[in-house]
């Protein structure tokens, strides 16, 4: 009967991955043999699922059924494709170069508009709107608030400024400005790090704690039975 | 070209681009093929060699290879019936890879702790004091103590404006550095994929 | 046509005026420009110096970047960083182990390293197994790059490409191993990560300028300048539309 | 030949007997020194003979090709390394003659010029043939001489003197057992000398060919032979240049030319490159002595002469950037040049001659007062004390390295040991020869002597590489996993366990309840994105963005949950996509979960348009996809803990659609800070989230349920006291302990 079948392998499976989980927070006492092996079980299954749905959903949906229709669609990118494939010999590696360059060049283009229209411009106006009077009624300290994003962006974005100032240069009054904007810049850009720490530990510790609930239950399950 | 097309989304060169990020993502989903190869390599080794740890390249070898199954099978056309393949996939995806890797995630939190711990040890600085009261505010700040709920409001402040304009700052930073590596891409000044 | 794409293509447009413009001063002789120098970056070489003394080898995290996407260029910036160090790394007969976790990136890291031992003239002895793929996902990878230093005698361990938190894996097992570690990350999930981790962390943009600082060459000393001069144009934008949105 | 003497101050030619330029007077002195030479080379090969064929083990001469793979490990340790190279540049001579091997023939010069005489056979083609090609050079060449060729042939004198002494105390060390060095030192003059018989005409014309060779990008055979013959040249007019050139250098690092005729003096004239220590070490090192250690080739002719190790790799290392620019031109000179540089770190420290010569006494009596007279006879007193200091200590370190060379920045005390263990290490990953090692030559010193000079090549390089301030590296951080590291280890561990058992398991097996100790404050960005959602019009299309794997799964799906079930509930038509290959899976599990299946409260339709590889590429495709079917969204939601899948959403949907589709988000609470500046309080291009537990917690407040997050949410608060305690501790732990080491 299939259907007890797939029960028993479901319970089965829930024990094993509450084991797993088990013999991956034995990590907290260290590295051990026990939690390697439930990690690269874990990477082995994961890569091999992941080629798996690659093969379905782009070989197979992408590549397979266009080239029944119509052939010409496809015939480019596995050209492409097929070529990258020298690139697992090292003395033919070059000639999967055309196929990188083709990946790279769309992949880089794809990301500068990205970054042009989604992060740079966009990022801009809003730091501009930040003086806006919509803008900054909403901000809990009002205008005073808007000047510090204002201030904050720029000086953060001071912080990475590269230039050195040349000796020969007249940059003599801008060295200490800049150093000064420099160091305010670091304290927003402390005060980021820290939210994004911060947030980055609730993130893990909510994670956590779902984890050992998980866990928890299964063993509750367990004991219940 | 795929650049300009969204910087004049017209003359069917959307249709073009969108053609062309098509290829490109099958030309990716090549480079995997790549990537199973090179594990079977390194793996191959250890395992041949007898190295270090080798037993585990064989549970990933031995694992890559028949979690690769349903998920394959799962392909209309070798109409394979479902009741064959969908317990595996179950125990594959449900009872192995969701788990451990949740459970990996959470010891983030672990190795999070730990940094934090021992952050004034690796840098001794004002700045890090700052660093570690910015987290304690929002730490407590997520989830405000009855009657501590004016943290979430330090938190809420400190996420929207100082810490918003540093990250803009940051944001806008990285934003150029890809602008500009873009572009020496383009103009052929940088060219990780040439034999040159 | 958007404001934003009129912005856009804009901001292009300069970026371009100002890279070419750079880019044909770099053909007139003349001192070099200056840079700010980045501790981190000039520790990286001396890194795989004492890696190659102490024998061990060298791991190099390159992260999760596809090349897709802003990972992409994220990765391509620390495929430049890698290949300017892969020269010292050759000649100090340092051979990293290179961990990528996206496949994307495997093909290009194995280049460069080809490349320099072809460079070298020593094609023969490279070894495309010293790139390892790890895993597509983000804490697999990180957990499986982790175990790098477990596996093999490595020595120093630098974090470069995209990453976000689970970065911290490899810094907590660099630490357990007493291998020092070097990090150049663009995520800010990964900078907050990697803030208390290590101190020598180059952060943000920071990264982007890793090549230049490793290798003083002018094209890539060059770049920075544009980027710098871009910084001041978005500075000069921020503060006027701030101006005009009072 | 050439019958006439170009003057290098005016160019006219002068007669061949001249030794006054008969225009500017400037002085032509090769002449003077001319007919001494053809003498001198005769003597000093033949012992090298002796010497250096016994020295290297007669097996490896037949097979190098078993050995040649193992050699890069080995390098620069330098050990073992001795007789393979010797076959190897061997075999180099035999295949490829000067030529040398194929694939770089810029660098076969090198490689054999150092190691020839150690043969006897191999030299006298060798030389024949350079010299063949060298004048073919010459005739090429028809230039006008540059300042340095009056004073050429004052020095071809100068190679012999080494030669002489150097063998002297080589012979009584060859008992110490360092045959190898020798057989490979020996080599690194006669080429020289070989070269000077020739030398005394020609030269005149072949400096400037040579000089105006350096522009050339890629170096033509005849090069390497030229190059030989120049460092005499150029050593006598180092001085000049010196003078001449210094401030240059300081101020601009890469003059190609100015380099050439840098290290071109060096190998003769080492006073010069002891002058010229801080010039070079601004100009020079940061090139190449950071890339000291040796790639392969290097390694197989670098390892024989241990001392001089640098030079081969200082040169060859300079041929990867070499062919990459055409800054540095001058691998063959740097190669001679080394070995002043190698003393540098001594000079550093210790760098009045008077220590020179104390060491001298104790390491380097024979050699020392034969060196003297041979110098005299050939240059002016003054220089031979420059020249004495710096020469001997050359050699010495060459030979046997003394302590204070690799003290200066001492590293690590247990190197030895580590080295060799590092070495079994690093070979695997090479994954060649690691079954060479079983041929080791007992040679100590070799051993050491390499040692040394990493430790010195670490010196210099720290020295460049450092801004002053910057600590050495490494220094703090391998100690390693210390019991600091252990301590901190268990209390976190305990930390969380605590915090585990007080939360979960309590509650669970004893029914013991904690108060509620926090309140889901409401955000907001939540309040804005429920309205979004609220706002949804009959048969909107939305995209559903699952872009989180089952690793985040735990907290993401609390925050997915509330907003799935508001957006099911609402007559819209979603269509779910995905960039992450376990996009699908999650979603299609999660959607179970909240149960559109069979939820009567399901308003919308929904269909799973699925993964696409390649993060943006693969979201822009979709959104192109949608657009085409069911046309441009209303609105796209994007479920995601990674900050570059929420930019890649956000950028790919204003990019696509110009700004016009309103991005919504549930994020893990690692991405609030990242979101926010998109979100800009409502203004960016983000309309709204939620994000973490809190997030979530406040959704469902919004929406007026009470799902697993506004239940989960205490135990955060709880957890968070404990995560805020351990900080806080570790916090004033190490505060302490930094005081403590401050104050000590």
């Amino acid at each position: 009967m299939p259907g007890e079948l797939t029960d028993t392998i479901g319970y089965v499976g829930l024990l094993l991955g509450a084991g797993l989980s088990v013999a991956i927070f034995s990590y907290l006492l260290g590295d051990n043999p026990l939690y390697r092996v439930a990690l690269y079980l874990f990477i082995g299954a994961l890569v091999g699922y992941s080629f798996g749905i690659v093969i379905r959903d782009v070989f197979y949906q992408m590549v397979f059924v266009p080239l029944l229709q119509n052939p010409l669609v496809v015939v480019i990118p596995v050209v492409l494709g097929l070529l990258l494939m020298f690139k697992g010999f090292p003395k033919y590696a070059y000639i999967g170069n055309f196929s990188m360059a083709f990946l790279v060049g769309v992949g880089a283009a794809v990301a500068l508009a990205g970054v042009l229209l989604g992060t740079l411009v966009s990022q801009v106006n809003a730091t501009g709107q930040a003086l806006a009077p919509a803008v900054w009624t909403s901000l809990p300290l009002g205008f005073l608030d808007g000047v510090l994003i204002v201030v904050g962006t720029l000086s953060t974005l001071m912080v990475f400024h590269f230039a050195a100032p040349q000796p020969q240069q007249v940059g003599g009054f801008w060295r200490p400005v800049v150093r000064v904007i420099q160091g305010i810049g670091r304290i927003f850009l402390t005060v980021a790090l820290g939210v994004a720490f911060g947030g980055a530990l609730t993130a893990a510790i909510s994670i956590f704690i779902g984890r050992t609930q998980a866990v928890i239950d299964v063993v509750q399950a367990l004991l219940s039975r | 070209m795929v650049l300009a097309s969204y910087l004049m989304p017209a003359w069917g060169l959307v249709d073009l681009r969108n053609r062309l990020i098509e290829w490109a993502v099958i030309v990716a989903a090549f480079t995997f093929m790549l990537g199973i190869f090179n594990i079977l390599q390194v793996h191959g080794r250890r395992l041949s060699r007898r190295r270090s740890g080798w037993f585990y390249s064989l549970v990933l070898v031995v694992a890559m290879a028949l979690a690769m199954l349903p998920p394959i099978f799962s392909i209309p056309l070798l109409n394979v019936p479902e009741s064959t393949w969908m317990w595996a996939d179950r125990l594959i995806f449900d009872d192995i890879i969701t788990p451990v890797g949740a459970t990996l995630a959470a010891l983030v939190a672990f190795v999070l702790l730990a940094a934090a711990f021992r952050l004034l040890r690796t840098r001794h600085s004002a700045e890090a004091l700052l660093f570690l009261v910015v987290v304690i505010v929002t730490l407590l700040g997520t989830t405000p103590l009855v009657g501590g709920e004016w943290l979430a409001d330090v938190r809420y402040w400190l996420i929207t404006v100082p810490g918003m304009a540093g990250m803009r700052g940051l944001l806008l930073g990285v934003g150029l550095g890809i602008m500009i590596t873009a572009l020496r891409v383009f103009i052929g000044d940088e060219h990780p994929y040439t034999d040159l | 046509m958007s404001t934003d794409t009129v912005m856009a293509s804009l901001l292009l447009g300069v970026g371009f005026i100002v890279l070419m413009g750079l880019r044909i001063l770099r053909g007139k002789k003349g001192p070099d420009p200056m840079v700010r120098p980045l501790p981190v970056f000039q520790e990286l070489k001396t890194e795989v110096g004492y890696a190659a003394e102490s024998g061990g080898g060298l791991h190099i995290a390159l992260g999760n970047g596809s090349l897709y996407g802003q990972s992409a260029i994220t990765s391509v910036a620390a495929l430049q960083l890698f290949s300017s160090l892969s020269d010292t790394m050759v000649a100090y007969d340092a051979p990293p182990i290179v961990t990528v976790g996206d496949p994307t990136l495997l093909p290009l890291a194995q280049d460069i390293l080809r490349r320099t031992y072809e460079r070298v003239g020593q094609a023969k002895l490279f070894d495309p197994r010293q790139v390892w793929f790890v895993a597509p996902s983000p804490v697999a990878y990180a957990a499986g790059a982790a175990q790098v230093s477990a596996l093999e005698p490595i020595s120093a361990e630098m974090v470069i490409g995209d990453f976000s938190a689970e970065v911290g894996f490899i810094g907590q097992s660099s630490m357990r191993h007493g291998i020092s570690s070097l990090a150049a990350v663009a995520a800010p999930a990964a900078i907050g990560a990697l803030y208390p981790a290590t101190s020598r962390l180059a952060m943000g943009e920071e990264m982007f300028a890793g090549s230049a600082q490793v290798t003083g060459e002018r094209r890539h000393v060059l770049a920075l300048l544009a980027q710098d001069v871009l910084r001041l144009i978005l500075i000069l934008a921020i503060l006027t539309s701030a101006l005009l949105a009072m | 030949m050439h019958t006439a003497l170009r003057c290098p101050m005016c160019g006219t030619m002068n007669p061949v007997g001249n030794v006054y330029c008969d225009r500017c007077h400037a002085r032509l002195v090769p002449m003077a020194a001319a007919p001494s030479q053809p003498a001198e080379p005769e003597p000093d090969r033949s012992p090298i003979k002796g010497l250096s064929l016994p020295t290297i083990p007669p097996e490896h001469w037949q097979e190098p090709s078993h050995i040649q793979p193992g050699e890069p490990e080995e390098a620069p340790i330098g050990e073992t390394t001795e007789p393979q190279a010797g076959d190897d540049w061997l075999t180099q001579l035999r295949s490829g003659g000067v030529e040398g091997p194929a694939d770089i023939p810029a660098q076969s010069p090198e490689i054999e010029f150092p190691l020839e005489p150690s043969d006897e056979v191999p030299p006298t083609e060798s030389a024949e043939s350079e010299m063949e090609d060298w004048l073919a050079g010459l005739r090429g060449a028809a230039k006008e001489m540059p300042v340095a060729e009056t004073e050429v042939v004052a020095e071809p004198l100068e190679p012999e003197p080494h030669p002489m002494d150097t063998r002297e105390d080589w012979l009584d060390q060859l008992r110490g057992g360092i045959a190898d060095e020798i057989a490979a030192e020996a080599p690194s003059y006669p080429p020289e000398t070989t070269a000077a018989e020739e030398m005394t005409e020609p030269v005149e014309v072949e400096i400037p060919d040579w000089l105006q060779e350096l522009e050339p990008i890629i170096p033509s055979p005849g090069v390497s032979p030229e190059a030989e013959t120049v460092p005499p040249v150029a050593e006598e007019e180092a001085p000049a240049l010196e003078a001449a050139e210094m401030p240059d250098w300081l101020a601009e690092i890469a003059a190609p030319p100015m380099e050439a005729e840098v290290e071109a003096p060096m190998p003769s004239v080492p006073p010069v490159a002891e002058e010229e220590a801080p010039a070079l070490e601004a100009a020079e090192m940061p090139d190449w002595l950071a890339e000291i250690a040796a790639p392969p080739m290097e390694a197989e002719a670098e390892a024989p002469l241990v001392g001089e190790a640098e030079l081969p790799t200082g040169g060859l290392e300079e041929l990867p950037d070499w062919l990459k620019e055409p800054g540095i031109k001058v691998p063959t000179q740097a190669a001679p040049a080394v070995p002043p540089l190698v003393e540098f770190p001594v000079g550093v420290e210790a760098t009045a001659p008077p220590d020179w010569l104390a060491e001298l006494e104790k390491e380097a009596e024979i050699s020392a007062p034969p060196a003297v007279p041979a110098f005299e006879g050939v240059i002016s007193p003054s220089e031979t004390q420059e020249l004495m200091p710096a020469e001997i200590p050359a050699w010495m370190e060459a030979l046997r390295p003394h302590p204070e060379a690799a003290e200066p920045m001492d590293l690590e005390p247990a190197e030895a040991g580590g080295v060799l263990e590092g070495i079994r290490g690093a070979l695997p990953p090479l994954g060649i020869g690691i079954e060479v090692p079983t041929d080791q030559p007992p040679v100590e010193p070799t051993e050491e002597a390499v040692e040394a000079l990493l430790s010195r090549a670490q010196l210099l390089q720290s020295l460049i590489s450092q801004p002053e301030g910057t600590p050495v590296p490494v220094s703090g951080k391998r100690e390693g996993w210390e019991w600091g590291g252990r301590i901190q280890h268990w209390l976190i561990m305990l930390t969380l366990l605590l915090a585990v058992v007080s939360t979960l398991i309590l509650p669970q097996f004893m029914g013991f309840q904690f108060p509620p100790v926090a309140q889901p404050v409401d955000s907001p960005a939540v309040r804005q994105m429920y309205e979004v959602i609220e706002g949804f019009t009959e048969g909107t299309s939305v995209v559903v963005a699952f872009e989180y794997g089952p690793a985040e799964a735990d907290e993401l799906n609390l925050v997915t949950m509330p907003v799935l079930r508001h957006l099911f509930s609402q007559p819209i038509s979603v269509t779910i996509v995905t960039t992450r290959p376990e996009g699908r899976r999650i979603a299609e599990s999660i959607l179970e979960e909240v149960g559109v299946a069979d939820g009567e409260w399901v308003k919308a339709d929904y269909h799973i348009l699925g993964y696409r590889p390649g993060n943006a590429v693969g979201a822009s495709q979709l959104l192109g996809q949608v657009s085409r079917d069911s046309g441009s969204p209303q609105a796209v939601v994007v479920l995601t803990s990674r900050v570059v899948l929420l930019q890649q959403w956000i950028e790919q949907t204003r990019a696509q659609f110009q700004g016009q589709v309103p991005v919504l988000a549930g994020l893990s609470a690692a991405l609030e800070p990242v979101a926010a500046p998109y979100w800009a309080t409502g203004s960016g291009p983000l309309r709204g989230f939620a994000s973490g537990l809190g997030g979530a917690a406040a959704y469902e407040a919004a929406s007026g349920t009470v799902g697993k997050a506004t239940e989960r949410f205490n135990t955060l608060a709880i957890f968070h006291l404990f995560a805020v305690g351990t900080i806080v501790l570790g916090a004033v732990v190490y505060a302490l302990a930094g005081l403590g080491r401050k104050k000590s």
